[in-house]
């Protein structure tokens, strides 16, 4: 079919969903620090002031506890709030918001109605900007009760899921990349569409490894896999695209091709996502580990603070090179 | 500002309503076997929730104080004593009466927190919403003395500020948290000089003292529901008993609860009506024996309402494992 | 060798701990809410101001991120600061500050310094009072670089525990469970003793099946292996007791022995402490995972958010009979 | 108060000592490779550490505000121009005048957070521990205007008074947190009224005036360090540039910054001393020529600083992977 498209990178696409959904439901308001004066601290709202009006968009101080809690005040209240956090280590000035209200609250006071809140935030790592400013979230949003988290890797996923996220009943974190904002520009289908959550995508075929990963470090894997092509070997990268729901059934078929299993992520091995995304297929696929061709592994940050500077956390965090080798070591 | 009868009737017979729920709740409690996680007992502050309710609009947003008030949620519009009963004992009859235990959005209530002061940012969104939705509604959200140092009743107070918010905040300043004295935390002697920090009208008052309460908390709803944005109302009172059962109170100054015993403000506000011949000896006695008919009716209807079931609450859950 | 005891339970005997530490080294100051006011929330400072007075112990306004910062601030400044919260999901409040300043800060400015400062806090699930209050955020502190994470289950562990976490030049997190306060008095040596961190403790030994959990579940697991015996099936009950740095070598051990290994904790499964100690084990022994009798398996709290109602946190939370019942299910 | 001359004198050469560091870190951010990872101008708001280091002892914690004044430190006893240049690439010679980067525990600088505020407790745990220690140490604790609206500088504040420790909260009010002004985001036109709620002194000053700077600062941390407990100084002054590299600042009105060039602390404070005799020609074309020398070779010292290196990081974990 040959859609019309038009060409965005991975910030114009959030920027344009955020808009498709604001023009279809009046409900869908957005608030968080300089949306309005300055677009977005990376444009992510550009526009948005001018087209909807004081009464959709909403500049607020430096309180991400207020944000966060007011995402979910308005979303009992009847809106569909979408509040920003400027980077995704910031959750954590909004944790007990985060883990313990958006997730939580309602239902263990016995509540059991709807909270269509998204959060929507992103992750400043691979600019040697420090622990401070590059947290990765995503293995403590998992591990709280009551949110879906998805963290896109193009832009057509991201505005896709954006879409999804917005029209759930449930709250959502919304974890994007800002390393990944000003990309390449890929086409768009003008026409709408929506990625549903739960099902991770094939980003490269392959049949001796499968590479499962998300976020940024998709196209790192991406990367190791043209680099291990070179050297003959194939490997198959799967994008989870969102944690919570987790598509391990995809995760299954792909391993049961290849034999062999390697997760890799940017945030800190221990105790990270890769843990998780492991023992769910363990759990799926419990025969698998007798007849599989390597042991399981994983890829994360190594487990101390990423020092301020851009010298030294490429040596931290997962670069193409320790893909490639973990991948080498396992044939 | 004169209180319409009705309306000081209405706020009489809930403090009387207030007290007798107070006792049915101790009383389940201490028959045990109730579902009932705790007990914070709220003897002498009952004047607050009163007072507020009896302003408040069915669907304006009410969050009472911390650990200990929330039954007192049955003074407001759609509300009812075995409410609040049923929702100390993690009880429901889902959507009987639109509501569940403590939580009912169409009646003003989205939550509240354990940990304390996390709701503030919840109640601000709230307001938001009523603001940028344009519906006229009020937002007030109580919490303690001690809670009021909480960063996320900051932070609260900050953005209600910029945005002018149409929230009041309240302090229910009943003197301890715990076993720390209000004085030992604070080296401001009123607690409404917080507002000053924020730029919005801030004022202490006698927190039981039925009439000055109604007339506060009008005064600061009004404005906020004409656009004046937010206010903070601090309500002197003071905790009767212990923080929780178990609770030694090796802290509490001899006499002090005493003092204030004289102060409870059922008889005082009692007196005030019976002043203005607004309350006769037999109004009283009928009034009270309806309350505790009342009450004990409603703790056996409580009772009756079913727990949340684990399939209830697994029900809607989408990753359970 | 007969050493002379007293008969202690886990809060008298984190509290002598406390003071024996606060004897032996002056630098040793306590703060937190209502400590002094009433001797702590559970009788954890009993007797504490009375002895060392105000320049040792100090009582704070309801401030959980101040409570974490200062206790930064004091160990960068010449003290060993034991700060108090007063439940563990009051680290939702201090996130940042447990997270990203306590464990990482010093380091991520580049600074290599010690930072002796422990945070001592509880779980308090278990009695029903909602996932507010019930918090056991452990694979999150796991998660966190730079921060020791200490859980014990007996008395006697609790006070070797706690004065090796005070004695410890890195930022510990003391994690103790409410339930176990007050449970019966244990035989405590008076001569002083300490336990290293990262050594795993045997329980009981058993030869079908190795439990390996920490905390309260410590000893459900044990009453389930009891109830096991009767049965017929022998386990062993390993306690990490610390969880960073974590003893995956006595789990290696012991499941070579047993050949099968199940993981129990009070937290929520997903991205749980579980899948941390499976990963670990996995990487510890990845031959293992070809000869084990059974697949690994692990045991959490479902994936929902705790109802404060003590009818369904058993329900949520595993059981002694969901322990047999897990075990019977692999042999 | 009469400022000794000494003072004087060493405060006007650290402005233009200040004035040419600036210049000089973006002089090095410019030229790129120089692993800086950010870059936050401070023009114009110099004034503000150099009286806060005139004041205080070399063992007192000082920690200035948020992301653009770090560099600033040099004028802190025990620091060089050299330190406050290498921390901004972060190099370190570890133990080579006793500090590494911005981190210097025996030189009073403890940490600093990239998450704004959050320094706060920090610091406030250095003053409760000078207090026990009864060290007579004093702590100046600096943050922006966008930044005290944070919960954790709540906390702090709340902390500190209820503690009567020795700390000075400094806002520096440079009227914008990034694209946000000051106006947006505050009702209160004076900032220093924080303090009312908190129970503590506060004062706003000219943030841009080195004498009444110098001398307020001094009277708070005199106060502070006698055991009178905190205080709250709000410096006014002015953020003359974007909020770091990439901010098309949009959202500023013209003319704005010009009218703040005019007010510029560094000719101000030229035209004070020169009025009173203090500097002269001479001397202020020879401490102009000192300090750029010092700034040039400052910056060719602090290229020489090692990087600290992945194997420096990794040596001190515990459980690396
Ligand atoms: C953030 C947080 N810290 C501590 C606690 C434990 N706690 C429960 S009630 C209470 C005292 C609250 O005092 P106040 O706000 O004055 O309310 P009151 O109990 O007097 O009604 C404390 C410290 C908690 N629930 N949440
Ligand atoms: C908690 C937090 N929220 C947001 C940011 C992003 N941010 C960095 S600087 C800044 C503005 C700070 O303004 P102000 O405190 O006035 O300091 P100034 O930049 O004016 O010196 C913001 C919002 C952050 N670093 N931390
Ligand atoms: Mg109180
Ligand atoms: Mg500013």
């Amino acid at each position: 079919m040959a859609e019309k498209t038009v060409m965005l990178n991975q910030v114009e696409a959030m920027n344009t969903a955020l808009k498709e959904e604001m023009r279809r439901d009046k409900r869908v308001v957005v608030f968080g620090e300089d949306l309005i004066s300055m677009g977005g601290p990376a444009t992510q709202t550009k526009g948005i002031f001018e087209e909807f009006g004081p009464d959709r968009i909403v500049d607020t101080p430096i309180t991400e506890e207020a944000i966060v809690g007011m995402a979910y005040g308005c979303a009992m209240t009847g809106l569909r709030p979408v509040g920003f956090l400027m980077f995704a280590s910031l959750v954590m000035c909004a944790a007990d918001q985060v883990f313990l209200k958006l997730g939580s609250n309602r239902q263990e006071w016995g509540w059991f109605g709807p909270l269509p809140a998204v959060i929507c935030t992103d992750i400043s790592g691979g600019r040697g900007i420090g622990e401070d400013h590059a947290l990765s979230p995503e293995a403590i949003l998992m591990h709280c009760p009551g949110l879906k988290v998805v963290m896109p890797c193009t832009a057509y996923d991201a505005k896709g899921l954006l879409k999804t996220a917005i029209r759930d009943d449930e709250p959502v974190m919304f974890v994007a990349h800002r390393s990944l904002f000003f990309g390449t520009k890929e086409a768009i289908p003008e026409e709408e569409y929506l990625i549903p959550f739960g099902q991770a995508d094939i980003k490269r075929a392959g049949k001796d490894v499968t590479i499962v990963t998300y976020s940024a470090m998709v196209h790192k894997a991406l990367a190791a896999a043209d680099e291990l092509n070179k050297q003959g070997i194939s490997a198959e990268v799967v994008d989870l695209r969102t944690l919570v729901p987790m598509d391990i059934q995809t995760v299954v078929k792909s391993v049961k091709k290849t034999g062999r299993l390697l997760v890799v992520h940017e945030a800190m091995t221990r105790s990270g996502a890769g843990a998780e995304i492991i023992c769910r297929f363990m759990e799926a696929a419990p025969q698998a580990l007798k007849t599989m061709k390597a042991p399981i592994k994983r890829l994360g940050c190594k487990n101390v603070p990423l020092l301020r500077s851009p010298a030294v956390e490429p040596k931290l965090v997962p670069q193409v090179n320790d893909i490639v080798a973990a991948v080498k070591a396992m044939i | 500002m004169a209180i319409p009868k009705e309306k000081s009737l209405e706020m009489y017979r809930n403090l009387v309503r207030a007290r007798y729920l107070g006792e049915k709740i101790f009383e389940i409690f201490s028959a045990g076997g109730s579902n009932m996680v705790g007990l914070h007992r709220a003897v002498g502050e009952e004047a607050i929730p009163v007072a507020v309710c009896a302003v408040l609009r069915k669907d304006d947003y009410y969050k009472p104080s911390g650990v200990r008030m929330h039954p007192y949620l049955f003074c407001k519009e759609g509300f009812t004593m075995r409410d609040g009963l049923a929702g100390e004992m993690c009880r429901a009859l889902p959507k009987v009466g639109g509501h569940d235990t403590y939580i009912s959005p169409e009646l003003g209530v989205i939550g509240k927190s354990g940990i304390l002061g996390e709701d503030g940012p919840m109640y601000v969104g709230a307001a938001l919403s009523a603001k940028l939705r344009k519906s006229g509604q009020v937002v007030v959200y109580t919490c303690g003395d001690g809670t009021a140092n909480r960063a996320p009743v900051h932070e609260s107070m900050v953005v209600a500020a910029a945005l002018t918010l149409p929230i009041v905040f309240m302090i229910q300043d009943n003197q301890y948290g715990m076993g720390t004295a209000r004085s030992k935390v604070y080296k401001i002697k009123d607690l409404s000089d917080r507002a000053k920090g924020y730029g919005f009208p801030g004022i202490s008052v006698d927190g039981n003292d039925v009439v000055a309460l109604y007339e506060t908390v009008k005064e600061y709803v009004d404005r906020a529901r004409s656009g004046g944005g937010p206010g903070l109302i601090v309500a002197e009172t003071y905790r009767l008993g212990a923080h929780s059962v178990g609770d030694a109170q090796i802290y509490r100054p001899k006499g002090e609860a005493e003092e204030w015993w004289k102060k409870d403000p059922l008889p005082r506000y009692r007196k005030t009506l019976m002043g203005k011949g607004i309350l006769t000896d037999a109004m009283v006695t009928r009034i009270d024996a309806d309350a505790k008919a009342e009450a004990d009716e409603a703790g056996k209807a409580a009772l009756q309402v079913p727990l949340i079931s684990y399939e209830d609450h697994i029900k809607w859950a989408y990753d359970v494992l």
